[in-house]
């Protein structure tokens, strides 16, 4: 799950860079990967990398099978969001540098608590284990736990319980330790 | 009851044409997108947008649970699938019905019916809606001779129990029977272990044809007109126009008829399209089957009908019913549309999603565009390749083609790769001009000539 | 004979929305424009752009001997004069007869006798439409006390040879009579030399409400319901509302009976609103003038019946039949309009022409906008000052409100004043959500308070 | 007709100056006449006018009763002339530096000579006078006289005999002396 670690380039992480470019307010993005070279850029003349040593920002990209946990390259990136006027409810604020988000891994309906009544899973201020289950996402009555994925303090839970959050909306912020 | 706020779970064109459509009648409109279509035209025009899922079709517009989930979790009332994806889908129109929201199609028992081959024949002929003439099991030469006679040359001659083309023969008359069904039969015998077989009429020199037609459930049908779609590269259209010029009064008159009554006889919601085998040479036409969703192509009906078919899908989905006579529906123009793909029509037709870096569509009198695209537009490469719709009308097809040549001209894509190219070798091509064309011309005559261009 | 090119020779949106209602139905355009009009956007959509003069409007657009030249040397067969400038001038549409032009709008002669005052009120009293109810010369205050009971207090008692107010007074009851008739003949008598007095029902309390109608010249008229137009400022419309929520069933039944019977005595062709005065505490209706053209208003009727009536002047235009019956043509939602007008509001509507540098509509469910703007168009100075036409629709008049106040929020407009704050100010006034108002309400309720929210 | 003859700024001199500062390549233009301060920008955010020395381009305007003849100010302002498609018959090209184009006075249908199979008023190469007629223009079979309005010698005829012209369009141009 370390960015160190070699892997194969897949079309989701193409996707990612891709997201991340628009995002950002680079001009240009140049990566060369298992023999993928990709080249990225808002100059619609470009054709040739002018940057070709310019590699892929420090961004830990992992989609790891629970959580989809993004550490912002900077702030300015995990900033921008989407600009559509009604999207990602709560995903609209910065994410404070050195802290993570907890994105739901799929569209559905957020809980806080395995049922009503019942104690909440975590609670701000509260330190998670990689393991540890933060929320409940229910698509059609299908409920599925969302395990953290990290290690770490829970600074802020940004998903209101009961509210439908869409695909990668941020839910929760951890301080990782 | 009215609809009052839509979920349009498709993407690119047509989901820019659905939240228009629903936005004139007043109703609005939740738009469904995967990551990768965040920034598409339907979701800037929509009044909100929900990211469904990512870019993998599988986990965002092909997953009909999110679909419902996203429409009952935004207050909407109605669901518009568009076409391709769910759009022909039993289990969503089912699961729309089981969750109070409107599926604005067909009843999903409709669509299960329509969605079976050997169903919708059988509903066909029911309706008394001419298929292509067949034979049961013959046994002998004389048999089969004498069938010969019946259906006329040419025949296909198959193996009952085949497949693959094995036992499988064309006469051309009486002498091939004589000379080669005992072979086919003994081929067959010695493949499948049954030597029975049986016969069609083979069907050379065809158009594809299809009626728009539209009913409100209640039994009450009315069509559109008919579509002349036989300009196709492996089943996928290319040019599609309204009316089919070829064909005599007569014969459309029974095309509309057979169309009319097949839906009729299942008392069918909203629109439908019956697609038919024109066979040329015997002035004949042959049920293939019904879609059960707004086509691709629609817009040439509504340009030669004046009427708008989406917001119609809408007010019958609303309850509204079918206030209008057939004669208020008359066909008195012509129109065609050509698809604009991102694909290199030289290089085997690639796909070359991208960014666009210069659109500058035509316009003028006749001319329509039904696209998501614009200047700085990403097309992404997790979907199809088309990236809109030119459709052009006048009063006559001569003028129509005349048209499509000098829009085409004119149209500015730059950034990717498009078929403009090769839609420009069609318009212009003699054959399109005098209308002689058949399903395998686009293949057979029109591609080897446009590759010759590059030699 | 369908029409094959217009000429079209107005300027501002409506250009705009007739080379766009030309274009759909695949008919070509030429655009007349004065110098000042090149770069506006009708000359940007049309097929040809053909300047005919100076910015002076004299030089024009008033001049018809160059508009019927320029159609008669571009090849068109057709010309469609908008409203205003020329577009109820028989002189305009007699030109065109004479030289083979379809004037699309009435017939020359139509027009002539709906443009004379006397003339339109005796057909309508022919027709049987209502008029406003009086007398003829009143002798004794006798008499006129009668007549007083007959017509039902208030009245207006008037100089037969009179003008300017002298010997004119309203009466609330007989008393009134009594205590004034014999000093206002008297007064007339001095003023004038007669002495004679007339009188007639005085509307205090009224809104202005229109049929819109189309006949296709056979006699058959179809009406497309009414619109409330009842929020005016110096007799200009500045909010226009369909349908007209606050008339009785039938009442708003007479109204259209009354129209349609009206303009179908004149076997009347193409487009034409009849306009009315309705007398609230009366409960009653009176004839006002029939407006031979398409009038500015026209989108709330097209919003609430769904029919396009600018293509429908051209197909009328083109010789194609009214195919529909009335009851084809149900008013199934509400609408409302308001014309964005680049004036100062808190400067005594001082025009306020100049380049447009931010220009972002609303948009969304039931938001359309019909404007010739965009960011960096110059307004020029030379014209009316409307800019745009907001025009929302919903299934109710209460959520109708509710959505024109949301996107009247959402509307910038920077680089030039606009009468924004005023319309603003008029939709979330607490009396139009109620739908309390009348005739005077704007100059007497609405204005003075907004002035007060600039003290 | 002389420029430098002090006369009163009408609204169409003011139409004239916005169409001259539409077609070229300046970023401001500032006039102070009668008593009358005109101030034009390509920049949305300009306010005040920043060049206030800036005067009036050399340009000679006149409108002529006659005809309307303009020595344009520098090629690159005639050049430009109207960017619609199919505007303007003729009046595309631009004029020669020292020669002047007499344009239609009003829009309508130009004929070279006074009547069918009568010699044409002018022809290229020849001397014309002030009040020299150069051509007829018809309305609606109103035919109309157009007078030169200056003196000079005939370069080109840019109107096409018995084809429309808009109004302004280049009918004749002509080298004054």
């Amino acid at each position: 799950m370390a960015s160190s670690e070699k892997r194969k380039v897949t079309a989701e992480d193409i996707e990612n860079l891709i997201e991340i470019f628009k995002q950002s307010s680079w001009d240009e993005m140049h990566l060369e990967a298992d023999g993928l070279e990709i080249f990225l850029s808002n100059d619609p003349t470009a054709t040739t990398p002018r940057t070709p040593a310019a590699a892929v920002p420090s961004a830990a990209m992992t989609n790891s099978a629970v959580a989809n946990v993004v550490v912002p390259a900077a702030a300015s990136v995990a900033a921008s969001s989407t600009t559509l006027s009604h999207a990602a409810g709560g995903a609209g604020a910065p994410i404070p540098d050195g802290q993570v988000a907890i994105r739901a891994p799929n569209l559905g309906t957020f809980y806080r608590a395995p049922k009503p009544g019942a104690p909440t899973y975590i609670e701000v201020g509260q330190q998670i284990e990689v393991t540890t289950e933060v929320c409940l996402i229910e698509v059609m009555k299908l409920f599925t736990p969302v395990q953290s994925g990290l290690r770490g303090i829970v600074r802020e839970i940004r998903a209101r319980d009961g509210q439908m959050v869409e695909f990668d909306a941020v839910l929760i912020i951890i301080e990782p330790n | 009851m009215p609809i009052s706020r839509v979920l349009s779970v498709n993407r690119g064109e047509i989901a820019a044409r659905v939240v228009r459509a629903a936005h004139a009648l007043g109703i609005e409109t939740v738009q469904a997108v995967s990551m990768a279509d965040r920034e598409s035209r339907a979701a800037q025009l929509a009044d909100r947008t929900v990211v469904i899922g990512p870019a993998a079709s599988r986990l965002s517009y092909l997953d009909a649970n999110l679909l419902v989930h996203t429409a009952l979790q935004t207050g909407c009332d109605a669901l518009h699938p568009g076409y391709g994806f769910l759009s022909e889908r039993e289990h969503l129109a089912r699961l729309c019905d089981e969750h109070g929201i409107i599926f604005i199609g067909p009843a999903a028992e409709t669509i299960a019916a329509l969605g079976d081959k050997l169903k919708a024949k059988a509903i066909a002929r029911a309706a008394g809606v001419p298929l292509v003439p067949g034979t049961e099991r013959i046994a002998t030469v004389n048999d089969a001779v004498k069938a010969g006679e019946e259906l006329g040359y040419p025949v296909l001659i198959k193996a009952s129990a085949g497949g693959g083309g094995r036992g499988m023969f064309i006469a051309r008359g009486p002498d091939d029977i004589v000379a080669s069904f005992d072979k086919a039969s003994n081929e067959a015998m010695e493949a499948f272990g049954d030597g029975t077989m049986y016969m069609e009429r083979y069907v050379e020199n065809a158009r594809h044809v299809e009626v728009q037609v539209f009913g409100d459930g209640s039994g009450k049908v009315l069509h559109f007109g008919e579509r002349d779609c036989s300009i196709q590269r492996r089943y996928q259209k290319v040019f599609e126009e309204a009316p089919c010029a070829a064909m005599p009064p007569a014969l459309r008159r029974q095309l509309h008829e057979s169309a009319v009554n097949l839906v009729a006889s299942l008392k069918y919601r909203n629109a439908g399209t019956v697609e038919f085998l024109y066979d040329i040479d015997r002035q004949a036409i042959y049920f293939i089957e019904v879609n059960a969703r707004i086509q691709v192509e629609h817009p040439v009906s509504e340009q030669v009908t004046g009427y708008d078919l989406v917001q119609l899908q809408f007010q019958i989905a609303g309850g509204e019913p079918l206030r209008w006579t057939q004669d208020q529906i008359p066909v008195t123009r012509h129109a065609i549309e050509c698809r604009l793909n991102a694909e290199d029509p030289y290089r085997n037709f690639k796909p070359s999603p991208g960014r666009i870096t210069r659109w500058v569509p035509p316009q003028g009198a006749g001319i329509r565009l039904d696209s998501h695209c614009y200047a700085d537009y990403l097309v992404p490469p997790f979907y199809d390749s088309m990236i809109g719709k030119l459709i052009v009308t006048a009063a006559s097809r001569e003028e129509c083609v005349r048209r499509l040549q000098v829009a085409l001209e004119k149209f500015v894509v730059e950034g990717l790769t498009t078929n403009l190219p090769l839609l420009k070798f069609i318009a212009t091509h003699p054959d399109f001009a005098a209308n002689q064309l058949n399903t395998r011309w686009l293949e057979q005559i029109l591609l080897p000539a446009f590759e010759a261009t590059q030699e």
